[in-house]
């Protein structure tokens, strides 16, 4: 595989990400780290369901009073729509448009650093109102759980915008699709988790 | 590892096709898109709506599942049969999703209910 | 008259194993000579099981030497090429359907003994007079000895464990500080301790221990998980008495009610006694729990500390210095006596009885 | 370029290893490893014998047991087991599928790396104030009661060292899926391959809830968190079902390569194929499944309720099945074959009826009834100890004698090695055997000491002569190793004689590269097949000779474990959790902070530097390959090095 080696529209391969016997490879490792990661997440998602509303006799915060549902929603949103531009920068690699990659990659982490300001801001409350994360059986699971995934979306927007500059200047080739690919996978990974989180944590919670 | 890749150059019809056919298939992505917004409204809606919680649960977590298969299947692209090796990788997955489903029971059940 | 004899070699079988078991351990501690029984109802399963194990194992022995002896190139020639076979359906239809069945039957008395052994729904029986018909020991372990409090009678005592044999008896099961886990073996299986909760279970004396290991006249019982340094001391004592002599000691220990230690006492181990160990050792069975154990029976105790001599000389060196004797445990370094003190709260202590 | 032509220094020989990608490398350094944590562990052991030889012994303090009994389990399974089966899967596996290596080099040896630091962080812990002292399953209310700094090491350790395992896990997995040879479709996979693949998918599924349940009892202790603190809402048993949940699979993960390993040995020395192969690989899926739905059988006393006790114990039952097929798969291999006694022969059948022994006490615990009388009791120790030793130790002694010859490219000497087996062999029966009466007759597991005359002193006492002669058994494997060094080469392929997977077919010393083509593979059993048809060049093969593509290699994986570790002492000396509160050692906020952050900064620097640097590997042109082949005929014949200009 050469690095420079330069395509035109027509000899760009149909799957640039599975062209070479590396972006196979990465692609088959990345699925089968993302079923393991299912695991580790439902390691902790099982805890939290089991800790919910438990702490110390005289505990002041339940799920129920707690989670603010608009706030939720609206997260969800940023994440789901970041979901589909990521699939819009994936058309643009099969079709060799650089630019276009670029862009829809540029506001996909544009939307994940939206998603990840409300977050902050909603742990940042929670803290303040008095929820901490050393309060109750259930803070810890609460902010384990939720951080994990904001930790997964930090990585996420970090690994994209490495891929972004790195690769600024030379455009796509056969050595970066799989890369590009592979981070935009992980990317709709986040959503699957999150999907769960705001269905198990807030949508069950305010259902007490 | 793979000696230099084999690059097939597309004749310009099949070029034209197969972006005629990649245009569609994006078509199609935002429709899914579409599907999950819906989804993700019912399920709010479903919780605010008032109605028995023994009701909404299994709802909104059947929605989750829904929304769960388009992600993988269309965003992810799990549904692309010319995917190197993905019968294996839907069998770990779905493997991954088994256990844990196991591990939602063991917890829901054993943990409060046992002791 | 083929099936009659197969199970004439079954039971003969099981007699010949269970002579030889039985000649394994001490009746006071073998989980091989019950005492109870729940008990006796583990070791049926385990002779069941062993003979079915056995079973396996002689025949995948015999098969494997058998063929290891046949096939040996040294018999055969240096140049012998045996046949390569892929495989055998009906083989394989065989060794999958045996063990089914093999497992089935050991399945049967599994299921049953485990719905029978977790039934505690007679805890919660009342008579007309609304008075609980089953007896219920709340027992709490702690870091290293065991507190047994009868809720129903008002009572309570540590480290000897005292029932009535012929009945069930129940017990809540709780740990105060870390896991530990409750087993008699000569009497019955194991219940864990957990800090979390409550785990209920019943066991079932059906011999009277007064007989037992020269005179000592207990069951032994053991803490089963491990909890620390001094895990493996943190033994305790059974016994069981037929019901008279357990309604005779309950009304004993009643009677202590209000007992103490009196600081102005004549009697120098007394005095030192309420000075410095009373605020956690009661000496009275209607108390609450405490810190340590309860004492109120001390002169009757079999061992000191759950596995010591128990006498005075001992004593008095477990109160100068209880951690040589179980490092970690939690009476280390909360009072202060002088060896002469210790000596005369010994003698003091073996004063404390119910029993003569 | 080749390690073979050129004469190095021993720097240079060090940094060679330091850097390496190559997998035949990586899996010495797995074996060196593996076998120094055998060592100490084993010797452990011997302490605790030692002390329980006699009643009332005091060899040994109580605190020190529990440290050495934690220790023992802990290194045994994390330390020694699973980085020995490493060894053979990286030097086995990718010449068994044809590949040239591993299908992410530069993970591999960062898996390596991830778990030698961890695993030496781990016993740093002896010298930093205590062990681990709460038993390798490490129960929460005791293990959040333990004061000092081990079970901190503990969780750091684990979690290091569990990373490197979970990655060379993916790895494993990745590689037999897409890099198998031409023609090496699923089901003509050697066993040994589909045992590792089989067990690393076991590794990607129960690591994560170690990881996650080391995880919470890490911020538990060292952050202040509440996840196992019942006075704040926590719950102890949630450590133990995620403990089990991994700990019960960690069990298969260590036996199933065992299980394969004697598929490749028994049939060559068989002469003859397996016997019911496809239903091997059915029973090896079908364990790794069933291993995952069985956890709770270890909670038997914990009260879980009837039913679940029920369910759990019938689903264990039903292992013995799967189990049972394989058992009478290798003897029905044995039965109509041409049986050799050889000294990986030995084990092998050594292997059989003490796995089955060990097996059958499995399924009486699962017996849940039985069971709260066997549980936490030396009747458990006699189980795991007959599968463990019996199965995975006879598994991998019996493999390093079969495979020393591709792995060194020396023998090992036959008449020392039956030696070893026996002493081995012996004293393994006469140390467990025993235990199970010990169990019977009430004696619990995980004490320090017990009073005379309870009935069980002799008993005891031949278990700890049993484990002197095991001793003597692994120093006799040692002496035999460190003889073999200055023993002739084998400069052969097949060194057997009746090899039959792809891994034989190469001659040894082995270029770096593996096979200079790419072999096709006809069948299962592609070298026997050759060898029947009289094919005299070992194989025929998939491509012509043309040039390799080779991975380069790196010092990042080690630096990014140096960070690792030393962000783990950052966490370690924490002042913000219950254990700073109860008085242990800790550092400043701002020396635990800096700590912390500059290891991970360290670790994540060298990814990135890893992903800015293109790092495309190299290429090794047909006039080299010719240069190297032939030098290494030359070395073959004559015995020197690097003749052949
Ligand atoms: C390599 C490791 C290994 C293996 C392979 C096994 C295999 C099995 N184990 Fe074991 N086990 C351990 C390692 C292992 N175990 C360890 C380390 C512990 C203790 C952990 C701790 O507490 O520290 C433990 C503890 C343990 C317990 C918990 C006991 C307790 O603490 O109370 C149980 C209970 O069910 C159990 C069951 C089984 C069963 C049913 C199998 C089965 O897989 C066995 C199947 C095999 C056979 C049965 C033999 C061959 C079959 C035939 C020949 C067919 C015919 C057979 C029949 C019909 C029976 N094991
Ligand atoms: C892979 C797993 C494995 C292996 C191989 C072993 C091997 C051995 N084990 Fe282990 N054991 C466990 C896993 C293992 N164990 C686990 C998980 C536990 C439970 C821990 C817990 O409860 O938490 C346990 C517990 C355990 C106990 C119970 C302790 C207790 O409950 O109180 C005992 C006691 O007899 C014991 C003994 C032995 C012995 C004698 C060996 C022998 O086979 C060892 C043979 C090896 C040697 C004797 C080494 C010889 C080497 C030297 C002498 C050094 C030579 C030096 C050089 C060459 C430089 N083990
Ligand atoms: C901090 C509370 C505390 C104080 C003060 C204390 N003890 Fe104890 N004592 C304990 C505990 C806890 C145990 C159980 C130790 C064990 O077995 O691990 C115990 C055990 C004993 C035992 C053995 C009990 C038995 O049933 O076998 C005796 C005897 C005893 N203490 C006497 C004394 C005397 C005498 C003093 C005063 C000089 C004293 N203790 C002061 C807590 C205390
Ligand atoms: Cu209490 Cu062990
Ligand atoms: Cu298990």
């Amino acid at each position: 595989m050469d690095i420079n080696q330069k395509f035109t529209p027509q000899t760009w391969p149909k799957h640039p990400e599975q062209a070479t016997q590396e972006g196979k490879n990465k692609l088959v490792g990345l699925w089968i780290f993302l079923a393991s990661d299912t695991v580790l997440f439902a390691s902790v998602f099982a805890t939290y369901i089991a800790l919910k509303d438990h702490g110390p006799a005289g505990m002041e915060f339940a799920a129920k009073d707690l989670y603010e549902l608009p706030l939720a929603f609206i997260m969800t949103m940023l994440l789901l729509t970041s979901s589909l531009t990521s699939v819009y920068a994936m058309y643009h690699m099969k079709n060799y448009n650089f630019n276009g990659v670029r862009t829809w990659m540029g506001i996909t982490v544009l939307l994940g650093l939206g998603f990840l300001g409300l977050e902050i801001y909603e742990f940042q409350h929670y803290v303040h109102i008095g929820f901490g994360y050393t309060q109750s059986a259930f803070s810890s699971a609460f902010f384990t759980l939720v951080g994990m995934h904001g930790l997964h979306v930090i990585i996420g927007l970090i690994w994209i915008t490495g891929l972004i500059t790195r690769n600024s200047g030379r455009g796509l080739n056969l050595y970066n699709a799989p890369k590009f690919f592979a981070a935009s996978l992980y990317w709709h990974f986040i959503d699957v988790v999150w999907v769960f989180i705001f269905t198990v944590v807030y949508l069950m919670g305010v259902l007490g | 590892m793979a000696h230099g890749t084999h690059v097939e150059v597309r004749t310009q019809a099949q070029y034209e096709y197969d972006k005629a056919q990649s245009k569609a298939h994006m078509r199609k992505q935002v429709v899914n898109f579409a599907i999950m917004i819906f989804l993700t409204f019912i399920a709010f809606a479903a919780v605010l709506s008032g109605f028995a919680p023994t009701f909404i649960i299994p709802v909104v977590l059947l929605l989750a599942g829904i929304q769960v298969v388009l992600q993988l299947y269309a965003f992810m692209h799990l549904e692309d049969r010319s995917t190197h090796m993905v019968g294996v990788i839907e069998f770990f997955i779905w493997s991954a999703a088994f256990i844990a489903f196991t591990f939602f029971v063991a917890f829901t059940t054993i943990i409060w209910w046992g002791i | 008259m083929m099936k009659g004899l197969k199970k004439w070699r079954l039971f003969s079988l099981l007699t010949v194993m269970t002579v030889f078991l039985s000649a394994c351990g001490e009746d006071y501690l073998s989980t091989l000579r019950p005492a109870g029984a729940v008990g006796k109802e583990q070791l049926n399963i385990l002779l069941l099981s062993i003979v079915i194990m056995a079973l396996v194992v002689v025949v995948v022995s015999t098969i494997y030497l058998v063929a290891f002896f046949k096939f040996r190139r040294s018999k055969l020639g240096e140049n012998h090429m045996p046949k390569q076979v892929e495989g055998s359906h009906t083989l394989e239809v065989i060794w999958t359907v045996i063990p089914i069945i093999l497992l089935l039957i050991l399945a049967v008395p599994t299921l049953n003994s485990t719905y029978k052994f977790a039934d505690v729904a007679a805890m919660d029986e009342v008579d007309e007079a609304g008075s609980k018909t089953a007896l219920t020991v709340n027992v709490t372990a702690k870091l290293y000895w065991w507190e047994f409090e009868y809720p129903d009678l008002g009572i309570i005592t540590a480290q000897e464990l005292v029932v009535p044999t012929g009945e069930k008896v129940y017990f809540n099961l709780i740990a105060s500080d870390v896991k530990h886990s409750f087993w008699i073996p000569s009497v019955g299986g194991k219940m864990d301790t957990n800090v979390d909760g409550i785990n209920k279970f019943y066991l079932q004396f059906d011999k009277e221990s007064v007989g037992l290991n020269d005179g000592e006249g207990v069951f032994y019982g053991k803490c089963a998980e491990l909890c620390g340094p001094s895990h493996a001391l943190m033994d305790f004592k059974v016994k069981a008495l037929e019901p008279a002599a357990f309604d005779a000691w309950v009304a004993a220990m009643k009677a202590t009610e209000g007992q103490t230690a009196s600081a102005d006492s004549a009697d120098v181990g007394e005095a030192a006694f309420a000075n410095s160990c009373i605020g956690c050792h009661a000496v009275s069975a209607v108390a609450g729990s405490g810190v340590g154990p309860n004492l109120t029976t001390f002169g009757d105790r079999n061992r000191l500390a759950g596995f010591m001599e128990h006498s005075v000389e001992e004593t008095t060196n477990w109160i100068i210095d209880p951690e040589k004797y179980k490092p970690g445990n939690t009476m280390t370094g909360k009072y202060n006596v002088s060896p002469e003190e210790a000596k005369a709260i010994s003698e003091y202590l073996m004063k404390l009885t119910v029993e003569k | 370029m080749s390690s073979v032509t050129q004469k190095k220094g021993f720097g240079a020989h060090v940094w060679d290893y330091l850097t390496t990608v190559d997998h035949k490398k990586i899996a010495i350094m797995y074996l060196a490893a593996g076998t120094l944590f055998f060592a100490i562990a084993g010797f452990e052991a011997l302490l605790m014998r030692i002390q329980l030889m006699f009643p009332e012994s005091d060899f040994i303090s109580a605190g020190l047991f529990n440290e050495l009994l934690t220790m023992h389990g802990t290194t045994m399974l994390f330390l020694a087991a699973t980085p020995i089966i490493f060894a053979f899967m990286n030097a086995i596996v990718p010449l068994q599928i044809g590949a040239r290596d591993v299908a992410f080099p530069f993970l591999n040896s960062l898996g390596f790396w991830l778990f030698f630091l961890g695993a030496v962080f781990l016993h740093l812990s002896f010298f930093l104030g205590g062990a681990p002292d709460a038993g390798w399953t490490s129960y929460a209310s005791l293990s959040l009661y333990s004061p000092g700094h081990g079970i901190d090491f503990y969780i750091l350790g684990l979690q290091i060292s569990g990373a490197g395992t979970l990655i060379s896990g993916i790895n494993f997995i990745v590689t037999i899926i897409t890099m198998r040879a031409p023609g090496m479709t699923f089901m003509r996979m050697p066993l040994f391959t589909w045992t590792t693949l089989v067990s690393s998918s076991l590794i990607l599924f129960a690591f994560p809830p170690l990881t996650g349940g080391l995880f919470l009892m890490l911020v538990d202790r060292m952050f202040g968190a509440n996840f196992f603190d019942h006075t704040m809402g926590g719950n102890t048993i949630i450590w133990e079902h995620l403990f089990w949940i991994f700990g019960h699979p960690e069990v298969y993960i260590l036996v199933l390569p065992a299980f394969g390993l004697f598929s490749e040995i028994i049939p060559v020395f068989a002469r003859k194929r397996l016997f019911g192969y496809s239903s091997m690989v059915f029973a090896t899926i079908l364990i790794g499944f069933l291993g995952f739905m069985v956890w709770a059988h270890h909670m038997f006393t914990v009260g879980l309720g009837a039913t679940a006790n029920a369910i759990f114990a019938v689903a264990t039952m039903a292992i013995a099945v799967p189990t049972g097929m394989k058992v009478f798969n290798w003897i029905l291999t044995i039965w109509g074959g041409s049986i050799k006694v050889t000294v990986p022969m030995l084990y092998a059948l050594g292997f059989i009826p003490s796995f089955v022994a060990g097996g059958v006490t499995g399924v009486m615990q699962a017996t849940a009834p039985l069971d709260y009388q066997l549980h936490d009791s030396y009747f458990i120790v006699a189980h795991f100890h007959y599968v463990i030793v019996g199965g995975i130790v006879t598994g991998l002694f019996g493999s390093a004698h079969f495979y020393w010859p591709i792995m060194f490219n020396r023998a090992l000497n036959p008449k020392l090695g039956a030696l070893t087996f026996w002493v081995f062999f012996i004293g393994f029966h006469l140390t467990f055997f025993i235990q199970h009466f010990l169990g019977l007759m009430g004696m619990p597991r995980r004490v320090f000491t017990y009073m005379g005359g309870q009935g069980w002193d002799l008993f005891n006492f031949i278990s700890t002569i049993g484990a002197i002669m095991m001793g003597i058994g692994v120093v006799l494997l040692v002496i035999d190793v460190l003889l073999s060094i200055k023993s002739e080469p084998v400069n052969k392929r097949d060194y057997w004689g009746d090899g039959r997977s792809l891994e034989w077919a190469i001659e040894t010393p082995l270029p770096f590269y593996n096979f200079k083509q790419t072999p096709l593979v006809r069948g299962y059993d592609p070298y026997w097949i050759e060898k029947e048809e009289g094919n005299k060049e070992g194989m025929v093969y998939a491509e012509p000779l043309g040039e390799i593509h080779m991975p380069n290699n790196s010092i990042l994986p080690l630096m990014m474990s140096i960070g690792a570790f030393i962000a783990a002492f950052g966490a370690l000396y924490s002042p913000w959790g219950d254990q700073a509160q109860a008085g242990a050692t800790h550092a400043s906020p701002a020396v635990s902070l800096a700590l912390i952050i500059g290891g991970l900064g360290l670790t994540i620097g060298c990814m990135i530097a890893r992903s800015f640097k293109d790092d495309l590997g190299f290429h090794v042109t047909v006039a080299e390959i010719e240069a190297i082949e032939s030098d290494l005929a030359h070395y073959r014949a004559t015995g020197k090095k690097g003749g052949n200009k």
